[in-house]
């Protein structure tokens, strides 16, 4: 579709207004996500911009406090069992949907997303009902399942996505020069899918982290996670220890997007990706 | 080191197999005899059923009916892992986060055999296919033609009894196809391997095969040497398929058959059938000269609709009495070349006039 | 990939596991999305599943609230204008990416589905703060503005993914046949489009009127959209009219997901739709 | 009906045109004249310049340098929407969301046409390219040989004095392929319009056109009919891309050229370039036989290698005394073919020898 010849049927002059366009939109659109960067380094009070003195008080803010640290230790132990629970419930879902008959796959496949398609909102009453009436409430392991719900999706389109392009003619070559359908998904599948796990798994970790609607409604008070008490300070008092939280939020997201970028593009180099 | 490379063949005898889809026969009832150490093309348009057979061998596909032996051996319950056959694939499905040793050495691997004895046997295999020193290539550094070697050592590696090759040149240019064609020949008499070999291009089962089995819808039309195939083709899409032909219907007439009112003089007898051919190849319609008819030929009167120059040779289109066109292809050395709107008389000398019977 | 072929090597016994472990999964996904229907039913004023008497009082509840139809009333008014601004702007910014190098595509792209990338607690967050500093807090315009930046993501990467695979070259042919690039454009690339912008402008509609945390923190008091005092009413008290108000929410979804499909599988018999 | 058919042609101009993409040349400085109602093919592998050439014809692509006139008209800075050409894309370009007539007015929708006459001149191209009654169809409900006559009709409805195609009958099967040649033409005859056909298919390009330009990386090598171009190539290019060809390197001696200390009888003298090359069509070298050798022919021994039967031909590959091979293309009814690893002595007589200059 897209080809530089394509390019050059519109001249620069007529290109002007779309590169204005596309230059609005994306002011308009990092602004808001970003702003709480220089906010956080404000020496100030109340919230600034810009900063009129630098300071790094309300980053010590927050790793002084007993409360951030426990709320940030609820959501990092809630992520970390969500990853370990959703990666290879829905590695082996697609794995089932994309081998099976394509009505199958679809009904299935509809059922697993359907999560993403509700209105969060919905999702989250249906789970404060459901873990309320299982006794779970404000327990980790409820806000597990929430999660897990949560996360299971974006594992299964992921995993989907890389095993539809997965040329599944090397399981077959396995099994033909002697492996069982078993060792040919180990040896075979498995290593070749390495780095979309990988991307499976961190992108699981970080709906943990981020979710907030859920978190709201079924831990409260001491097992509140680090975004619901941010959500929750915000409404009381303006305080500048989130944009502090918020910026770290930013660093760890882009963080791991980096290396996932990296690691993704170095596969196209090195074996272990999914490529051919 | 070649000494040890022969793994030598064995028989394959298939018995009535068949496999339908829902309603459709992708396979009709099929019975082959393949002596060892052959190398049989199964040859056929798409969807005429030379994959589906190809993947019963392989296990892949488990027929509705019949039998199949290696040798003595029953393997038709047998699964695609444990029936020890060789296979390459139409894209190779080379494993694209191993080295090219690593796999090749992975049938190894899996039959447990020991370091020193693999690295020997991986290095062998890569000597018969001209690959030495490419142990530790990547797979997305390998050429075509490379991929396609790499793919038939790790097929042969294990010294199977049987190859079985899934439209393998099918992605590669016309040139490396050539090459590749005299190379996938040599490999196959070092080894003696029977080879089984799929593919849909006419021009590669003539150079290649020991034999040819033409499907269509199917059904096994005809099995034979690329010689009798092309020169005795038993039916009409035998030889619409192998080589361009012109194919032109009979009617019975006692004995004899007639096209458009015309008595024709025949290689052969009329075979037992509702429908039947007369098969003409382009390059054997001359056109007569003057008023001199030749013995025991057939003559047609047609006019030239359309003259294409082809380099090599022209290639004629003229519309016979009835109505059908036929084509000639004649030498650019030809002396006397009609024109376009010209009517000529066609002769088919009796010796090159073959009679088929329809598609069964 | 996926073959009648392939799935003929994993016998059907192998595959038994496999079925398990979707159906197991299946469940646990489907349960706390759709446990609110049969709730919502109950006559009783306590959550009851299964409920013992049936009644349609939650639903009476909430169309007689004044406070409830303000909300909704804030909640639709907001998406459609988030509709209006989204969808053009986001066609605008994928046919420039889609036209674009390479290279300034894919960074366009990264800047435009950052908001989508970031924690969205942390898009609250810079929004609010933008918002604060822009006096706008409390408007319907304010709330639209954070509307925007998290709908404009979905139309935009609808849109990119219908032009990709939008055969550009019937844009050239009409250029040859003596169209101007602009006329090709409305003539031949929008028609084709369409249902990929009614798509688009949907999805735009929902993720506007499922957003909670966004309007948790800019529109408060009166100005509450329904989602955001859904789920402050359920932190407060256990409030049975949310059962009912979340099977609306997923009635009007799935009706709308069903149409899209519907419309969308007609396109492919009758004029009109994009594949060729 | 037919009467207002006629379009006529005119007179393309191309003045030293180059493109440039970063340092590469797409197209270097490329002059060519095209009479008013040529069908002139443009022939050359992937990467030739010849689409690059085709799209500044176009208006797509803005030449670096150069001019371009169609008749009188500069037009090199005309934007392609004014060029008032037809132009029939690789994959057609169909509009889906139209109907054929739809597709077809298009062009003179834009112009303004009335509805009525809209309406005629549709029915009257329809009729021309054999789609009579297709008016309502679907784009989608045509098979690719009609999508095919539908991107001409569209093409040629609005009366262009010049066509362009771009490799049109790349997406359809050989058979379908061969018989959209003989309609392309018929319809080229009908319009008088100046044709400019792009394939990279030599044997299509051989069968069509009026001249043949062959391009290679980027320059002109070669401009000729079809039979200029096949039995007198210029370059080894040329000789090697149009049919398959033995080309064997030359020295030159004095006058007269010498391959593997032989002197060699040629066609033409050498031409005065450094590289020189000997052309041998494979179907002109015969195999001797005994010991009488013909007056005025190149002889030379070689080894038989391997020997491939297609069905109308054989295919020897034998190697020269200095290792080179060569291929001999003889008939199946050639009376003493040799057999693999016998030595023969090939003969190439004068007249079929063509000393050609190295690519350029």
């Amino acid at each position: 579709m897209h080809s530089s010849n394509n390019d050059r049927q519109i001249s620069h002059g007529r290109r002007a207004w779309l590169y204005l366009w596309t230059a609005a939109v994306l002011a308009f659109l990092v602004a808001p996500s970003l702003i709480v960067i220089p906010m956080s380094f404000s020496a100030s009070n109340l919230l600034e911009f810009p900063p009129s003195t630098l300071s790094g008080r309300w980053y010590a803010s927050y790793f002084s406090s007993s409360e951030w640290m426990r709320a940030t230790a609820i959501s990092l132990s809630t992520a970390l069992l969500t990853v370990l629970i959703a990666t290879p419930v829905g590695f082996l879902a697609a794995y089932a949907v994309a081998r099976t008959t394509p009505r199958l796959g679809s009904v299935a496949t509809a059922i697993i997303v359907l999560p993403t398609i509700l209105p969060h909102i919905v999702v989250a009453v249906g789970m404060f009902f459901v873990l309320s009436w299982a006794g779970l409430i404000n327990t980790i392991t409820g806000l597990t399942i929430g999660h897990v719900v949560v996360a299971l999706p974006f594992v299964f389109v992921v995993m989907l996505s890389a095993l539809k392009s997965y040329d599944f003619s090397q399981e077959k070559a396995a099994v033909s020069l002697g492996a069982s359908q078993f060792r040919a998904v180990v040896d075979i599948t498995l290593p070749q899918l390495k780095m979309s796990l990988v991307t499976a798994a961190l992108l699981a970790f970080i709906s943990s982290i981020d979710e907030v609607i859920i978190s709201m409604l079924v831990s409260t008070g001491s097992a509140s996670t680090l975004s619901r008490r941010m959500l929750v300070s915000l409404t009381d008092v303006i305080d500048p220890t989130i944009a502090a939280i918020s910026t770290l939020f930013i660093l760890v997201t882009v963080s791991v997007i980096v290396i996932v970028q990296l690691t993704g593009n170095r596969s196209a180099l090195v074996p272990g990706g999914t490529e051919r | 080191m070649d000494v040890h490379l022969p793994t030598g063949g064995v028989e394959i005898t298939a018995r009535d197999l068949g496999k339908r889809y829902g309603g459709v026969s992708a396979l009709r009832e099929t019975t082959l005899d393949i002596p060892a150490g052959e190398f049989l093309t199964l040859l056929g348009p798409s969807g005429s059923g030379k994959t589906t057979l190809l993947m019963i061998l392989a296990g892949f596909t488990r027929p509705d009916s019949g039998e199949l032996f290696f040798g003595d051996q029953p393997v038709h319950r047998l699964p695609p892992h444990k029936r020890n056959v060789g296979m390459v694939f139409q894209n190779y499905a080379l494993f694209s986060h191993m080295t090219v040793a690593e796999n090749i050495a992975y049938p190894l691997r899996i039959r447990g055999v020991g370091r020193a004895d693999c690295e020997k046997r991986v290095a062998e295999i890569l000597s018969l296919v001209h690959l030495e020193g490419f142990e530790d290539r990547q797979i997305r550094q390998l050429s075509g033609g490379q991929a396609q070697r790499v793919a038939l050592a790790r097929a042969t590696v294990f010294k199977p009894k049987i190859l079985l090759m899934d439209e393998p040149l099918s992605a590669l240019d016309k040139k490396l196809r050539d090459q590749m064609q005299v190379e996938i020949r040599r490999i196959h008499n070092a080894l003696g391997v029977t080879t089984i070999y799929v593919t849909h291009d006419q021009r590669e089962a003539l150079t290649m095969s020991d034999r040819i089995a033409v499907l269509n819808r199917g059904a096994v039309q005809q099995v034979g040497t690329p010689n009798e195939i092309y020169t005795s083709p038993k039916t009409a899409f035998v030889a619409d398929f192998i080589g361009g032909s012109n194919i032109l219907p009979l009617v019975r007439n006692g004995e004899g058959v007639r096209f458009a009112d015309q008595d024709i003089l025949a290689l052969n007898s009329p075979p037992d059938a509702e429908l039947l051919y007369l098969v003409a190849r382009p390059e054997k319609l001359m056109f007569s000269s003057s008023g001199e008819p030749a013995l025991d030929a057939n003559r047609f009167s047609a006019i030239v609709t359309n003259i294409s120059f082809e380099g090599d040779s022209y290639a004629v289109s003229a519309a016979l009495t009835n109505g059908r066109e036929v084509t000639v292809r004649c030498a650019t050395t030809i002396r006397a070349l009609p024109k376009e709107g010209e009517i000529v008389t066609l002769e088919l000398a009796r010796q090159d006039a073959l009679i088929v019977r329809g598609d069964t």
